[in-house]
């Protein structure tokens, strides 16, 4: 029950502040919640068993027989830092948004709660139909928070978001219905099952397009290319993460995006390891290009908000071909930069939005001399910068560096020019501080009518956790990459014949 | 004291140092964080001294000690450790590091005295001192790394350390963003080594350097020590790479002499010299590294000569004698590279805290041409910025005579050697000598040109000390690598310290013959003439002979011109570089991003809408053109049917 | 005697069962081609009447020709929702008139796009 | 022969009994109190007691597989899937026509026998097995929708709407009529049982057949409105009064689907390749057109006709599976899950847009809901529902029921139709959630001053709750459906 518990106690918490009588006392109530299923969540860390590849604390009970689609909830290394990443940003997120939702609070509580049901659904239901239900029904809270709370353009960002990312999943749909009848061939039961879906083995034609495998194989990468988002497909990006509010972006890019480069490991690399293996030159490919395309347009945006935006698009670039240099360094590295990512950007967009409440623009031409004012929010913000433009002792390098190791034994090419991203990193994130943070004052952080404050104690309170974080998994890397070693290890091994198993049944 | 305990304290005290008075940084007192930051550093010296003392007890061969705190990445074949190493080269650099830095620090607490944000500085130092031992005591590419990129991130701290004023700022980032590509470079090439070996840990790396020359171009050692060398090229300012040096001068003066001079920018020189087997392994990149060295010298130089800023003619010198190393690295001399790293350090810290004491007596002036005369204001400074002087010109018995004259001596006689390769370096000697007697002509000696508002006084006692122990330094310090034609002829025949104590982990010049003591004095005799020539003639031109000079000047206007805007590299990094990558971005923003992946998605939205369109077009309320459509629809399926 | 020609006999009495289909037909496609032409409300109702009778033609045909009664049955069916769909029809042309003061459909056109 | 009624049919037939006598109730009243309306409630409990009557009637007698009058009504499982589906919506609808002011007032009595007859027509039309009886249940139904949309109190639209459904109607229904004919003269019987065993033969040798055949398949097209039939759909939706709309969009839909499933059910498709494809390239453009066309509605009402239209053509992508699937009959018992979810669904959505009616000529825009979230949160919810469900959104029903039909269809392996249906549907999501946006992110007034209609909130509350949680339990409801078809 513990997995249900997890997934679950959020729409519960939901029908609560559906239902709480007086308006004051939301915010504290939700962040007791959200406190109170972080602190459940740590649960995990006891019962969970790093040291095997199996699925854990599984739940499966049969929904529907006639398609064999069953309530089937597991856990493991690869899963496993995903859900406490979800549940650790949490409170953060809400304690961040303290000021900044001010309207229609209650519906703002509601869409976030039902969004982290979605979200843990999705990184934890090992049932095909199952994952799907959560997979678009994170859609529509996210929706709702751009549309609703969102900034001026909101409304064209945020249709944009919901149909880029319907039109990627619906496929994803047909192709689920398609395996569901393969394994009705295979073992005469039809079952949506994602085990029962490894156990498949799909025929293959490598140079021809209009194969099994190779058709399935883009019907799941397209949905999620789009949700991670990979190069040509990225666009509604930046313009959600602009118009979201802060809450938004900081889900957005802390979890959310990670649903698709995760859906990549637990999806597809198991489930069409030949077509993943022919195709994957197309995917580092884009990645890298990804990769440098996002470091370039994010030097030159204008408004901070899209800089990171488009910063996101650089460093999950570094995500996919980690993932799809399937070797065991790429595959740990991806896995571990899915967890800097989170951390290092939601704390940028985190921090932006206090710079934005106190100044209401985010025209890096009007910032300067940030620092001569603000020294403890430039001392934070740096920090951040450093771990996301990777310097080591911090979070960014340890997956940076695994990853271009992985790719460098995939093809050094590619992981030559992705090293070009370390450069370029640095130059955009160095250069943006250089122009918000130093020279003289800028017209905003001059005004002498409106004195900027400095961090306040709530600020620091959130702000100190994800400082805690970015040192701690930089200088001890293994804590985290123990949990999924098991795993990645067994998925390197046997990659063409994926094949896991329930721990304690045979 | 464990070694254990010996090395933890020696990178946790200035660590410790960082973290109080960063956690100060409010207060003012530059005295108290002065005295902490310093004391931090004593510490970690005396750590190193007694972790020197340790090594001497150690048998010869075995001099090593190797500490590990743990695993920090684990992953699949990959083993980093916090591991920390200390064998000879270590032990030796700490000890430079510990020692000129605490002198740094004392010097510090004067020169900053005044500033505001003083505490911070200290603690930025103390930061940089920490990274800075790390980088040297890392037992694997990895945790060198680490070092590495801190010790970056120190001087972009540092050099942007008045961040109010842009220039300082940018002079800081790009500093960063340079030595990022040699850093971006320096990982392919740890990918390299370790998808070939299996290992990032020095150690096991030098044993596994085949002792066969590869000979090819594309080999697999060839190819990582370039990805090295490329990296140290952005960390010890070298062609390509150098251009971030000059500008890192905005930092206060003695950031200037610790990073700048005397420790950072030689982290590639060791690096090099760290890791000698496989570099000799490969041949190519030796001599890759021996011409880009001897160019740096000469170019470094050319450029020195003309310049007015007292600092920027410190900072091309150290260029070029970086240049120097990395000459003598790629002709294997690596044992001579370590001796000029540290004399190198010793003389040029002087300079540079003479530089700075002198900038402090000038008010804040750094223009030579509004200073002459200072000898009768400074007398302290001007005597040991004299030896400071004598030293990196190579007068007989200075101690940049023995390691540069080793240098040169090597790079005619090594096999990987070439007397091109000699003649640069000669060439840059005579050019040394030429700029720095400039430099002090027009410093200190001659008519004073300073104007009669600035009164020059001499430094405080806490700023003098370090000038002397540096200057004594520069003196002795040659001793230890006495060469061996000189050793013969001196009573005792003292022998060759610094080489007997690197021995061992230093691999000799394959196919080296025995020397024949003549041509060594030679050529020495030739530099040393050359070095003694060019340097009176300076001296004669800069003190009265300055209507000559510009005279001379005006004849080759345009060379001169060119050397003075440095080559215009700059302007040719910026016009033909970042600037077109900083249009190109957007371009391809506007064009890929907005107008053409956006443009994808509205086609596709207007063509539906079209399509919805055209059937609202038909839906045109007339009843009978509904039921036409009955009609057709009838009379096609019944077509479409019964005509098969 | 001499005999009435035969082909003009040969006409008249080998009417087969194609004949009336084709009249059925033909009266269905008049009766489709008034609706899609004729602008008057009336003429249209007409029509359709048309076209149920030219219905009714072939369901007779065809009992006659199957010797089957059932064809006959039907028709009277047919007839019957026939007049129930004329009445319907009529009210509603009676409604549109009081309210249009207007038989031509197309006068009333205010629901489109 | 000698002409017998055994009491078994009468029972059979007992919910048409029920509901007619029912129907007449309301008028008998009217009558005996002297052409005096009696109070519109009683007149509606009246109606709601007729149809339970009939629902409990068919739920004891019907469903059981077996025939009246010798073969010429069936009650079978489609009879008592459908029927009940039929009869809820009338329900609704009812509800709707009590509080609706285009329907409201004098002639209510007269309205609801109406219905209740139109009703009536559909029971026989998805009971009929012959195809005169299907014909005759077909303009039963028809013809009191159109008295009732033309006695509407609203003047101008309704009329014209009437006008156009009857002509069009009447002609389609002369088509099928046609084509009965030919049936009848080509295989000498009209009665489906008897066809069932000789159809695809037949198809494959008499063209004649094959001609009626098209006929009636073509009749049916139009009453489900299939493009290029479909023409009157978005007229008469709009014009119609607005619970009129939700009781066509929903029940006619239902029981012509349902009576269109018998003919399918025949399986000429596996009889004639082409008819097969031509209706596979009918159910491709009907997508396409109901939803390219609903993007650009500014009118709810002519937005939600033209989703009805690609709701249609999804359903028709079912019955094509339906028609050549050999194993149970799992396709059609999807086709009719998903009529059940689309009548859910509709009948919120119409029901809601009755509320938002002030008199009975106001046209309801899309616009006119900028604000309603703030005025009526619980009510925006529940219509936000609607819309999501319609899209195909988990968890909602909306998305089982197209989960069921496309996987009957990829199982038949009419996998490109599956793909062009999903991708359909993220079409339509774009209109779908445009209402949403202007309830919940557009600044407005939403006008609710008059929307006190008590009966008519309850039903949309209730419809949303069910659309919401019935998809997550949609499985048994299914097998039921699946066990009832065989």
């Amino acid at each position: 029950m513990i997995l249900s518990t997890v997934v679950f106690l959020p729409i519960l918490f939901a029908l609560i502040i559906t239902l709480w009588p007086q308006k004051s006392s939301l915010k504290p109530i939700a962040l007791g919640f959200s406190l109170a299923h972080f602190i459940f969540s740590l649960i995990l860390f006891q019962s969970f068993d790093p040291s095997t590849a199996q699925l854990q604390l599984v739940e499966r009970h049969m929904w529907i027989p006639k398609f064999g689609i069953q309530y089937f909830l597991a856990l493991d290394g690869i899963s496993f830092w995903l859900i406490l990443l979800t549940t650790f940003l949490a409170p953060l997120i809400l304690l961040a948004s303290w000021k900044s939702i001010e309207e229609k609070v209650r519906g703002f509580l509601v869409c976030f709660f039902v969004l982290q049901t979605a979200m843990l659904g999705s990184f934890l239901a090992f049932d095909a139909i199952l994952f799907y239900i959560f997979w678009e029904l994170s859609l529509i809270p996210m929706y709702f928070i751009v549309g609703i709370w969102g900034g001026s353009r909101r409304i064209y960002a945020t249709v944009k978001f919901f149909i880029y990312t319907m039109a990627g999943s619906v496929l994803m749909l047909v192709a689920i219905i398609y395996m569901m009848y393969l394994t009705q061939q295979a073992f005469g039961q039809m079952s949506s099952s994602l085990l029962d879906f490894y156990k498949l083995n799909i025929p293959f034609i490598g140079n021809e397009f209009f194969s099994m495998q190779t058709l399935l194989f883009f019907a799941f990468a397209l949905a999620f290319a789009i949700k991670v988002p990979l190069f040509p497909l990225h666009t509604w990006l930046p313009d959600a993460h602009v118009e979201a509010p802060t809450p938004g972006s900081v889900v957005l890019a802390g979890v959310m995006l990670k649903m698709g480069t995760f859906c990549y490991i637990r999806w597809v690399l198991p489930l069409f390891p030949e077509a993943s293996e022919y195709w994957s030159w197309i995917f580092v490919l884009l990645g890298v290009i990804g990769i440098i395309y996002g470091a370039l347009v994010a030097m030159v945006q204008p408004d901070i908000k899209k800089l990171v935006a488009y910063s996101s698009v650089s460093h999950m670039g570094y995500i996919i071909i980690g993932l799809f240099a399937m070797n065991h360094q790429g595959l740990q590295g991806g896995l571990y930069q899915m967890l800097n990512h989170g951390i290092s950007t939601g704390a940028l967009f985190i921090l932006i939005g206090m710079i934005y409440e106190r100044t209401h623009s985010r025209e890096i031409s009007q910032y300067g001399g940030l620092a001569s004012v603000l020294p403890n929010f430039t001392i934070f913000f740096f920090i951040i910068t450093l771990s996301s433009i990777a310097v080591p002792l911090t979070n960014g390098f340890v997956g940076e560096f695994l990853i271009l190791l992985g790719v460098y034994k995939y093809s050094p090419w590619s992981a030559g020019f992705a090293a070009t991203g370390v450069v370029l990193g640095a130059a955009y994130m160095l250069w943006m501080f250089k122009r918000v943070f130093y020279g003289e004052k800028g017209p905003l952080v001059a005004d002498e009518k409106h004195p900027l404050m400095d961090l306040n104690l709530r600020e620091v309170f959130v702000l100190v956790p994800f400082v805690v974080m970015v040192f701690w998994m930089g200088i001890f890397p293994n804590t985290f990459l123990k949990f999924s070693e098991a795993s990645v290890d067994y998925l390197v091994k046997n990659k063409s014949s994926y094949q896991l198993t329930v721990k304690g049944e045979q | 004291m464990s070694q254990t305990a010996l090395i933890s304290l020696l990178l946790a005290s200035p660590f410790i140092g960082f973290l109080i008075n960063g956690f100060r940084r409010k207060h003012h007192s530059g005295n108290v964080a002065g005295a902490i930051a310093s004391v931090a550093v004593f510490i970690s010296f005396l750590c190193s001294i007694a972790l020197w003392i340790e090594l001497q007890g150690l048998p010869k061969d075995a001099r090593s000690i190797l500490v590990n705190f743990g695993s920090w990445i684990s992953v699949g074949g990959l083993n980093v450790n916090f591991g920390f190493l200390v064998d000879q080269l270590s032990s030796l650099m700490i000890l430079i590091i510990t020692g000129v830095g605490f002198l740094i620090h004392l010097f510090s607490i004067g020169y900053m005295h005044h500033d505001p944000g003083v505490a911070k500085y200290f603690a930025y130092l103390n930061f940089f001192i920490f990274n800075m031992l790390v980088l040297v005591l890392g037992d694997s590419l990895v945790t060198l790394f680490v070092g590495w990129e801190g010790v970056g991130l120190a001087s972009y701290l540092l050099i942007g350390f008045w961040f109010t004023d842009k220039d300082k700022a940018s002079a800081g980032m790009k500093a960063f963003i340079t030595n990022r590509i040699g850093d971006a470079a320096f990982l392919i090439g740890m990918f390299i080594f370790f998808t070939s070996f299996g290992t990032l840990n020095i150690q096991e790396l030098n044993a596994l350097a085949p002792t066969i020359a590869e000979s090819t171009w594309y080999g697999i050692i060839t190819l990582g020590t370039l990805f090295l060398f490329i990296g140290a090229t952005g960390k010890s300012a070298q062609i390509p790479l150098y251009v971030w040096l000059p500008d890192a001068m905005a930092g206060p003066t003695p950031v200037s002499a610790l990073i700048h001079a005397a420790t950072m920018v030689t982290a590639g020189v060791y690096m090099i010299v760290r890791m000698n087997p496989l570099f000799l392994a490969a041949p190519n990149t030796m001599l890759v590294i021996a011409v880009i060295g001897a160019l740096t010298v000469i170019i470094a130089a050319s450029i020195g000569i003309v310049q007015n800023d007292i600092k920027k003619v410190l900072a091309y010198s150290t260029v070029s004698q970086l240049g120097y190393m990395f000459l003598a690295c790629g002709v294997g001399a690596f044992t001579a590279a370590f001796f000029h790293l540290m004399t190198h350090a010793f003389f040029k810290a002087l300079m540079f805290l003479g530089s700075g004491s002198v900038i402090h007596a000038m008010h804040e002036e750094q223009d030579i041409r509004k200073m002459g005369g200072l000898k009768k204001y400074l007398p302290w400074t001007h005597l040991t910025f004299m030896i400071g002087w004598l030293a990196i010109i190579g007068t007989p018995g200075f101690s940049g005579f023995f390691s540069k004259d080793e240098i040169l001596w090597l790079s005619w006689h090594s096999p990987l050697g070439h007397w091109s390769l000699w003649g640069l370096g000669v060439l840059g000697a005579t050019m040394t000598a030429f700029y720095m007697t400039r430099l002090m002509a027009l410093t200190f000696w001659g008519e004073s040109r300073v104007p009669k508002s600035t009164h020059p006084h001499e430094s405080s006692p806490i700023m003098l000390i370090p000038l002397f122990v540096l200057a004594a330094l520069s003196v002795v310090g040659g001793y230890v690598g006495i060469p061996h034609v000189i050793g013969a002829i001196l009573p005792g025949h003292p022998e060759n310290i610094l080489a007997n104590w690197l021995g061992p982990i230093i691999r000799p010049i394959p196919g080296i013959t025995e020397a024949e003591a003549s041509t060594e004095w030679t050529l020495m005799g030739i530099s040393v003439g050359l070095a003694l020539i060019s340097s009176l003639t300076a001296y004669t031109l800069y003190t009265k002979k300055q209507e000559l000079v510009r005279a001379m000047t005006e004849k080759i206007r345009p060379v001169y011109e060119l050397v003075y805007k440095k080559y215009l590299v700059d302007e040719f990094y910026f016009g033909f570089i970042i600037n077109p990558l900083v249009r190109i971005s957007e371009n391809i923003w506007a064009y890929i991003d907005v107008r053409f992946i956006d443009k994808c998605t509205f086609w596709a939205g207007d063509l539906i809408k079209g399509g919805g369109s055209f059937v609202r077009s038909l839906q045109n309320g007339n009843l009978q053109q509904y039921a036409m459509y009955i009609g057709l629809g009838l009379v096609l399926t019944l077509t479409f049917v019964m005509m098969r | 005697m001499d005999s009435v020609s035969s082909e003009g006999l040969s006409l008249i009495t080998n009417v087969g069962l194609n004949h009336y289909l084709v009249l059925s037909t033909a009266l269905f496609c008049l009766g489709l081609i008034g609706v899609l032409l004729r602008r008057n409300a009336i003429v249209m109702l007409m029509s359709i009447e048309l076209m149920l009778n030219a219905v009714n033609i072939s369901f007779i045909a065809f009992g006659k020709y199957n010797n089957n009664i059932d064809g006959q049955i039907m028709v009277f069916f047919v007839m019957t929702i026939a007049a129930a769909e004329a009445a319907v029809g009529l009210a509603l042309a009676v409604s549109i008139f009081k309210r249009f003061k207007e038989v031509n459909i197309r006068f009333f056109e205010h629901l489109r796009g | 022969m000698n002409f017998t009624i055994d009491m078994g049919d009468v029972l059979l037939i007992s919910p048409m009994i029920a509901l007619f006598l029912s129907s007449l109730v309301p008028l008998t009243i009217k009558v005996l109190k002297g052409n005096a309306e009696q109070a519109p409630i009683a007149t509606l409990t009246q109606a709601l007691l007729g149809i339970i009557a009939a629902a409990g009637l068919l739920v004891s007698f019907g469903g059981g597989g077996n025939t009246a009058f010798n073969g010429v009504l069936a009650f079978d499982g489609i009879t008592l899937t459908t029927g009940l589906i039929a009869l809820a919506a009338a329900a609704g609808s009812l509800i709707l026509m009590f509080e609706n002011p285009a329907t409201r007032g004098v002639q209510f009595s007269e309205l609801v026998f109406l219905t209740l007859s139109s009703v009536l027509g559909m029971l026989i039309l998805i009971s009929a097995l012959d195809l005169l009886m299907i014909f005759i249940g077909l303009e039963m139904m028809s013809l009191s929708l159109y008295i009732m949309i033309g006695m509407s109190h609203e003047q101008r639209l309704s009329k014209e709407s009437a006008f156009k459904y009857f002509v069009l109607g009447s002609l389609a229904s002369a088509i099928f009529l046609f084509g009965i004919s030919f049936i009848f003269g080509s295989s000498g019987q009209t009665n489906i049982l008897q066809l069932l065993d000789t159809t695809v033969q037949l198809v494959q040798t008499n063209r004649l057949f094959l001609f009626g055949l098209v006929l009636v398949v073509v009749g049916f097209c139009f009453k489900v409105s299939v493009a290029p039939f479909h023409a009157w759909t978005p007229d008469v939706y709009q014009g119609a009064p607005t619970p009129h709309t939700a009781f066509m969009a929903t029940a006619v839909k239902v029981v012509s689907f349902a009576a269109f499933l018998r003919i399918i059910a025949l399986r000429p498709l596996v009889a004639s390749e082409s008819l097969f494809d031509i209706l596979q390239w009918l159910a491709v453009i009907t997508m396409l057109v109901g939803n390219t066309a609903a993007i650009l509605q500014n009118n709810l009402k002519r937005m939600l006709a033209y989703s009805s239209i690609s709701h249609s053509g999804y359903l028709l992508v079912g019955l094509l599976t339906a028609g050549i699937s050999d194993n149970g009959s799992f396709a059609a018992s999807s086709v009719i899950f998903y009529l059940f979810a689309y009548s859910l669904m509709t009948v919120g959505a119409f029901a809601l847009v009755s509320m938002m009616e002030k008199t009975e000529d106001h046209t309801m825009e899309v616009d006119d809901l900028a604000g309603f979230a703030k005025k009526r949160p619980a009510l925006a919810m529940c219509f936000a529902i609607f819309m999501l469900s319609f899209a195909g959104m988990p968890p909602s029903i909306g998305f089982f029921s197209k989960f069921y039909l496309f996987n009957a269809a990829v199982g038949e392996g009419l996998i490109w139709l599956a793909v062009w249906g999903v991708l359909n549907s993220v079409i339509s999501v774009y209109y779908y959630l445009r209402p949403v946006v202007v309830m919940y992110m557009k600044e407005g007034e939403a006008d609710v001053s008059h929307a006190g209609h008590f009966a008519t909130a309850f039903m949309i509350i209730v419809t949303a709750a069910l659309t919401l949680l019935l998809g997550v339990v949609s499985g048994p409801l299914l097998a039921w459906f699946e066990s009832s078809l065989i």
